[in-house]
């Protein structure tokens, strides 16, 4: 119990399967704070599990998740998301049908603790809030555009910039450039590295390019069926025998195809 | 700017929706009556009593318009204004009829509104009749509370309420010596259904105080599936079954009951059963005792008036008139008989209504089912000679009605100022049979 | 006593079994293709109209009389062949994919039209076909009479259940309609033709509710109206039995049987109250009725 | 300056009200009182508007207009309260109170399920209503005439004024429901209508907004259904009936949930189509009646409110195809 209040977020002995699939077997994660933590695996490794089951998405059979000391196993993902735990997804998860400027204003509602019935959301204060953070992720551009007609990587932007509004301690992010082409993943990359820099943050990640990967992490968990099989600094890890046999081997195969 | 024009183009465009409306909805005839008629034409009640009511109706004004009914009624129309019929489907609950009332009444300006079959939009529609001065004859309904609750102007019932179909049928039991030593009653769950079951148990506990009441079932209107009530009535042995469904219902009863010794039984009785006999034909069981709410059809009197209208009827449409059409020409009479005597008073000018109301307050006139007196509510309310039957086979085998006693008005009906339910709980005080 | 528990197990079961045929097809629509179709009274009504059309032609062939039961499933095939693809083709299949209320509002909108298109096609005249019902004479029981072919209802909704029941779980084509009522999208990727499915779902419910007005029609006088009723009591059965479930409208039409029966017999004030009952009694401790444990919300 | 003014909602509001109520000493009495009607219809509509714009559609407000139109009357018949202002906000306050008490049972649910649902509770009710001998039964009841501020206008005036009261009622009514689609948290309704789970995840509430919806529906509904019964000056059980409810989702579908005053547009227009079609073709309104809903749901999928969604400013522009 008493290295668990130092760290900020901790997973002990997680177990979860989906019928005859193992998706996470007795998973022990620490997070301290500030790391920057990248997460490797072949596909059904039990990455983009183990953030549904830090989010409050899915519940884990066995184990439990411990915030800031506090046990949130059994929390729904609002709850979570309020204590200082939020997420981007792998398909970006925004409001089709409106702009990327009301995409953040919504966000922006979320995260106060009340809101006024009768006072126009687009006031001049939510309006300065919602430029800056369209400035900080270079999206300026697109802040009018209804958000379904957007290219993927100003989709994958948006969605993180969302869940950055709450000013998060943890912001875990499932793949950020999937579904973005090879040359737009870079710069991608760098307005959300430059985006993040200012703030105080913990950053998870998924990721399958183990360039990105070494680049905008100090840390590595590799996923092997449900279970960590390296857990440590990027060198480390992406030597270790077992992440070059069932991890970086394949997708690096695949990157040369 | 382009906001502010749009709310005008928007604005003036619903106006102009509505001005053409106007020009279509105001044309104003001279030397013509308009008649809104209120009647069911869909929905359950349209087969049994709307549609049939209808048909009466419709040919009894196309023959007021040509001048070829009988006299009294020989004279054109109404006091020889064409008479101008607006048929309006009276299904879609009180509160709808209420506002179809003043449609006919304040867009198309009728002189008068002749309808309702539904005891709930007779509740509903008087009080609104009165406040927009709409002259208004309730035709068919049953209720006796509309002027026992409540007095009106404009207001009149052309037809006795459903009290006698009750207490006539009371009174036929023991006058041709039924055992009633036990009775049980069906009737659908709303107020004809209670109010006709009420009537009638009490007015048999009045003339014969020891019969007891067995099973009084009230099934849900239009449920249409009477398996179980028929076990429950078989099961109680009550040597009568009192029964006041009408339309689909009463019909899907028959059909499930026959089959099942229901009428061999047990002594049936239906207070206003004679309206399904055209559409079921010889499928009608025997030995039942039957009202038709009135001396319609095949209870009907023998008169040269009465003779005319079946006959008439029976041409058109191939089925002889049951009460339906029966008490919709009634309705159609008396109005016409108050337009010509008000007319007559105010110089063989077209009355307006308040001339009308006046000639209306206690008229009388002959109908085909017999003298028909405004003696209740202030002349506001109908009462009419009733006859009860009993359904046998004639000779060629074809179903009809046997064994008919007739009731003068008086002694089925309350006298003018006693409810209906007062006047049976006193054990009919003041009857004149 | 014994002899009046059986007579009110006997009457609920007849009536069940109406209720059950009757909200049958209504149920199985919903569990395929989320639709409260509620133009299904319209169908229904429909059926009985037409068994009344075709049974009088059918007698006057004079072939044995048994074979009426065929015309009556003729009737009950010719109304859905005619009736799937008007509605499911024409009119349904643009809203799909759209707001489920839509589509309920349109099936309200169709059933509008159905009312007015019995009275176009069919008057206004009650027509009667009793003739079936003498079929199967009628059995004596304690004191009471039974008509056979109300006792034979109880067969046909055993039968219709058995059968849907049993195509759906053992055959490869009832096998499909279960993966598409489980998930429409991913049996769409695996290549499954999703508006065949719905198709042929759709046929079979407004069979299912044809051949119940088929059945009906002996029982009562057909005219304009009949709808109404069967609309909400089909309705209520897949209420208390749970949206889209055929055991559950097994449950829900006993449920609902029995206690008229017993009502109608024991307690008649509660009578036309007994139904409103169960349903509100499920609607608070059981929202979702008896046979659908409830869902996780959908995202 | 003058642009300004122009697009502020309050003033926009101010001139139409007052343009109607003009407008209402010109048109015919009947014409008068079939808006009336429509803006009892069409506050309905607005519930039905406002749980839209949060993902739900309820197929049983047929519920609260009755429990509306219910409590109006009994306060009318039994207490002697006819002030017709003081019976829409008592109906609007009680009715509110019913939806919060069931708006938890029922927010937990989505789609067709809270459609049935809601469909269910207004049966039940309905089932209760024609049982009850004491309130009518299925007759229903006459509710007494209304009175403003102590005074009674005399029976020429009394629909004119009643008019008058129901404009400036749903005058208000819309201004104020505009401010909450337009504030922060109408945002976030219309967010959860596009993905609840999206709004969970940045840390709102979607079953919050569902039960605050619905109780705004409820409120709204429960306001319809007194103003209803106030105009017709009768109140019966059909109020509760399915098919009311449908014409409520018809409305709703009709305008679409982009603009206000579309929905009581929408709302003339259902009630003039149903009372012209009931006028001039007596046995098969139902007919025209059905086949002008199915045909405006074809054409008009969006509803009519997106031909001049400009009119009244809404954040969403484009409806989901």
């Amino acid at each position: 119990m008493l290295d668990i209040s130092n760290n900020l977020l901790s997973a002990k002995n997680i177990n979860k399967s989906f019928g005859a699939v193992i998706a996470a077997n007795d998973v022990n994660i620490d997070i301290q704070k500030g790391e920057k933590v990248s997460l490797i695996g072949s596909n059904g490794a039990g990455k983009t599990t183990f953030m549904n089951m830090v989010t409050g998405y899915l519940k884990p059979d066995t184990g439990n998740i411990y915030f800031k000391g506090e046990e949130i196993t059994k929390l729904n993902p609002r709850i979570i998301t309020q204590k200082g735990i939020s997420r981007s997804f792998q398909i970006p998860q925004i409001f089709e049908p409106m702009s990327a400027w009301e995409n953040l204003l919504v966000a922006l509602g979320t995260s106060k603790q009340k809101n006024s019935f009768f006072k126009d959301a687009r006031s001049k204060n939510n309006a300065r809030y919602i430029d800056e953070m369209l400035e900080r992720f270079s999206l300026n551009e697109f802040a009018h555009r209804q958000v379904s007609e957007l290219p993927g990587g100003v989709r994958k932007l948006l969605d993180i910039a969302m869940a950055l509004v709450r000013k998060p301690d943890i912001l875990l992010l499932d793949e950020p450039t999937s579904g973005v082409g090879a040359e737009e993943k870079y710069p991608l990359m760098n307005t959300l590295a430059k985006a993040l820099s200012g703030e105080d943050l913990t950053v998870i990640f998924v990721e399958h390019d183990m360039d990105i990967v070494q680049n905008y992490s100090d840390r590595i968990i590799a996923f092997y069926q449900g279970a960590v099989i390296a857990d440590g600094n990027n060198q480390d890890v992406l030597n270790d025998k077992k992440v070059k046999e069932y991890v970086t081997g394949k997708t690096q195969v695949k990157a040369k195809s | 700017m382009r906001i502010f024009r749009q709310s005008l183009i928007l604005l003036s465009s619903v106006l102009a929706s509505f001005l053409t409306f106007l020009g279509t909805a105001n044309a104003d005839g001279h030397g013509e009556f308009k008649l809104g008629v209120v009647t069911f034409l869909s929905g359950p009640a349209a087969e049994p009593f709307g549609v049939p009511a209808w048909n009466g109706g419709k040919l009894f004004i196309k023959l007021l318009n040509e001048g070829k009914a009988p006299a009294p009624y020989n004279k054109k129309g109404f006091g020889g204004m064409k008479i101008t019929a607006i048929p309006i489907d009276e299904s879609g609950g009180a509160t709808k009829q209420v506002q179809e009332f003043r449609n006919l009444v304040q867009r198309d300006k009728v002189d008068a509104v002749l309808g309702y079959v539904s005891s709930g939009d007779c509740m509903a529609i008087p009080s609104v009749a009165d406040e927009l001065k709409a002259l208004t004859v309730l035709y068919d309904c049953g209720t006796p509370r509309v002027f026992e609750d409540a007095s009106y102007k404009y207001v009149f019932r052309t037809a006795a309420h459903a009290a006698m179909d009750n207490i006539a049928i009371a009174k036929y039991l023991i006058e041709k010596g039924h055992d009633i030593s036990s009775i049980a009653g069906i009737n659908q769950n709303y107020a004809w259904g209670k109010d006709s079951w009420k009537d009638f148990s009490v007015s048999i506990k009045k003339l014969s105080p020891n019969s007891e009441i067995k099973n009084e079932l009230f099934p849900k209107i239009f449920s249409g599936q009477y398996g179980t009530e028929i076990s429950a009535l078989l099961n109680s042995k009550a040597k009568v079954v009192h029964s006041s469904l009408w339309g689909g219902d009463l019909q899907s009863f028959i059909l499930q009951a026959k089959p099942r010794g229901f009428f061999k039984r047990t002594q049936v009785v239906f207070s206003a059963g004679d309206h399904v006999m055209p559409g079921l034909g010889n499928k009608y069981p025997e030995g039942v005792i039957l009202g038709a709410r009135g001396q319609y059809g095949m209870m009907a009197p023998d008169t040269a008036l009465n003779a005319w209208w079946y006959k008439t009827y029976m041409d058109e449409y191939g089925v002889f008139p049951a009460q339906p059409p029966y008490r919709m020409v009634q309705g159609l009479m008396g109005l016409k008989m108050a337009i010509e005597k008000a007319m007559e008073k105010n110089g063989g000018k077209k009355p307006n209504k308040d001339q009308i109301a006046d000639a209306f307050k206690g008229l009388e006139f002959e109908a085909p089912g017999g003298l028909v007196q405004m003696k209740l509510g202030n002349g506001h309310q109908a009462i009419q000679p009733h006859a009860i039957g009993k359904t046998a086979k004639d000779k060629n085998g074809n179903i009809t009605v046997t064994d008919i006693v007739r009731y003068k008005a008086s002694c089925v009906n309350p006298p003018n100022g006693i409810k209906a339910v007062d006047w049976i709980n006193a054990g009919f005080p003041g009857a004149d049979c | 006593m014994i002899d009046e528990i059986l007579t009110i197990i006997l009457d609920g079961a007849i009536y069940a079994s109406w209720l059950f045929i009757v909200a049958l097809g209504l149920t199985f629509v919903f569990g395929v293709l989320k639709i409260l179709n509620i133009a299904h009274g319209g169908i229904y009504a429909l059926g009985a109209y037409s068994t009344a059309t075709l049974a009088p032609i059918f007698y006057s062939l004079g072939m044995p009389e048994q074979f009426v039961v065929l015309t009556m499933l003729i009737s009950a095939l010719a109304v859905a062949i005619v009736i799937t693809p008007i509605m499911e083709r024409g009119i349904l299949r643009r809203f799909y994919g759209q707001d489920e209320v839509l589509i309920v509002l349109v099936t309200y909108a169709i059933y509008l039209v159905l009312e007015d298109v019995q009275k176009l096609i069919w008057g206004m005249n009650s027509l009667y076909v009793s003739e079936p019902r003498e079929l199967l004479g009628a059995l004596e029981f304690g004191s009471l009479y039974y008509v056979g072919y109300d006792l034979a209802l109880i067969g046909l909704a055993i039968f219709c259940g058995l059968t849907l029941w049993f195509v759906l779980n053992k055959t490869q084509s009832g096998k499909i309609v279960l993966a598409v009522i489980n998930n429409p999208e991913i049996s769409g990727c695996m290549g499954v033709n999703i508006n065949k499915v719905y198709l042929a779902a759709f046929f079979v419910g407004a069979f299912l509710a044809a051949l119940s007005g088929s059945f009906t029609a002996p029982l009562i006088s057909v005219q304009v109206g009949i709808s109404v009723a069967v609309v909400i009591e089909s309705f209520a059965v897949v209420i208390i039995g749970g949206l889209g479930s055929i055991p559950g409208a097994v449950i829900g039409a006993l449920i609902i049987g029995m206690a008229r029966a017993a009502c109608v017999h024991k307690l008649p004030e509660a009578e036309i109250f007994i139904m409103y009952f169960c349903m509100a009694g499920m609607l608070i401790f059981k929202p979702k009725g008896l046979f659908e444990g409830v869902q996780a919300r959908k995202i | 300056m003058l642009r300004n003014l122009l697009n502020n909602i309050i003033f926009q509001s101010v001139f139409l009200m007052t343009t109607l109520i003009l407008m209402g000493i010109f048109i015919p009495n009947w014409l008068v009182f079939v808006v009336t009607k429509a803006i009892a219809y069409g506050l309905v509509g607005l519930g039905i508007i406002t749980l839209m714009r949060g993902g739900l559609v309820s197929f049983g407000q047929g519920f609260v207009f009755g429990i509306g139109g219910y409590s109006a009357g009994l306060l009318g018949v039994h207490a002697g309260l006819t002030d017709a202002i003081l019976l829409l906000f008592i109906s609007f306050i009680v009715t509110g109170l019913v939806g919060l008490i069931i708006a938890p049972l029922l927010a937990r649910y989505r789609d067709i399920f809270f459609a049935m649902l809601s469909l269910a509770f207004s049966m039940v009710l309905y089932g209760i209503l024609i049982k009850i001998d004491a309130i009518g039964g299925s007759d229903g009841f006459v509710l007494p005439e209304s009175t403003y501020f102590g005074i009674k206008p005399t029976t020429d005036y009394a629909d004119y004024v009643l008019y008058v009261v129901s404009i400036l009622v749903a005058g208000f009514v819309s201004i104020l429901l505009r401010y909450y689609y337009n504030s922060t948290p109408g945002l976030i309704a219309l967010a959860v209508r596009e993905n609840e789970l999206r709004v969970e995840y940045l840390g709102s509430s979607a079953f919050k907004v569902a039960v605050l919806n619905f109780t705004i529906a409820a409120g709204l509904g429960g306001m319809g259904g007194a103003l209803n019964g106030i105009a017709l000056g009768h109140i019966d059980p059909e109020f509760t009936y399915w098919t009311t409810s449908g014409e409520f989702v018809f409305i709703s579908i009709l305008a679409g949930y982009l603009s206000v005053p579309a929905v009581f547009l929408a709302a003339l227009l259902l009630e003039l189509v149903r009372s012209f079609s009931g006028r001039y073709f007596p046995d098969t309104w139902q007919l025209i009646l059905g086949v002008f809903l199915i045909l405006s749901i074809i054409f008009i999928p969006s509803g009519i409110g997106s031909f001049f969604k400009n009119f009244f400013d809404t954040f969403s522009k484009n409806k989901k195809s």
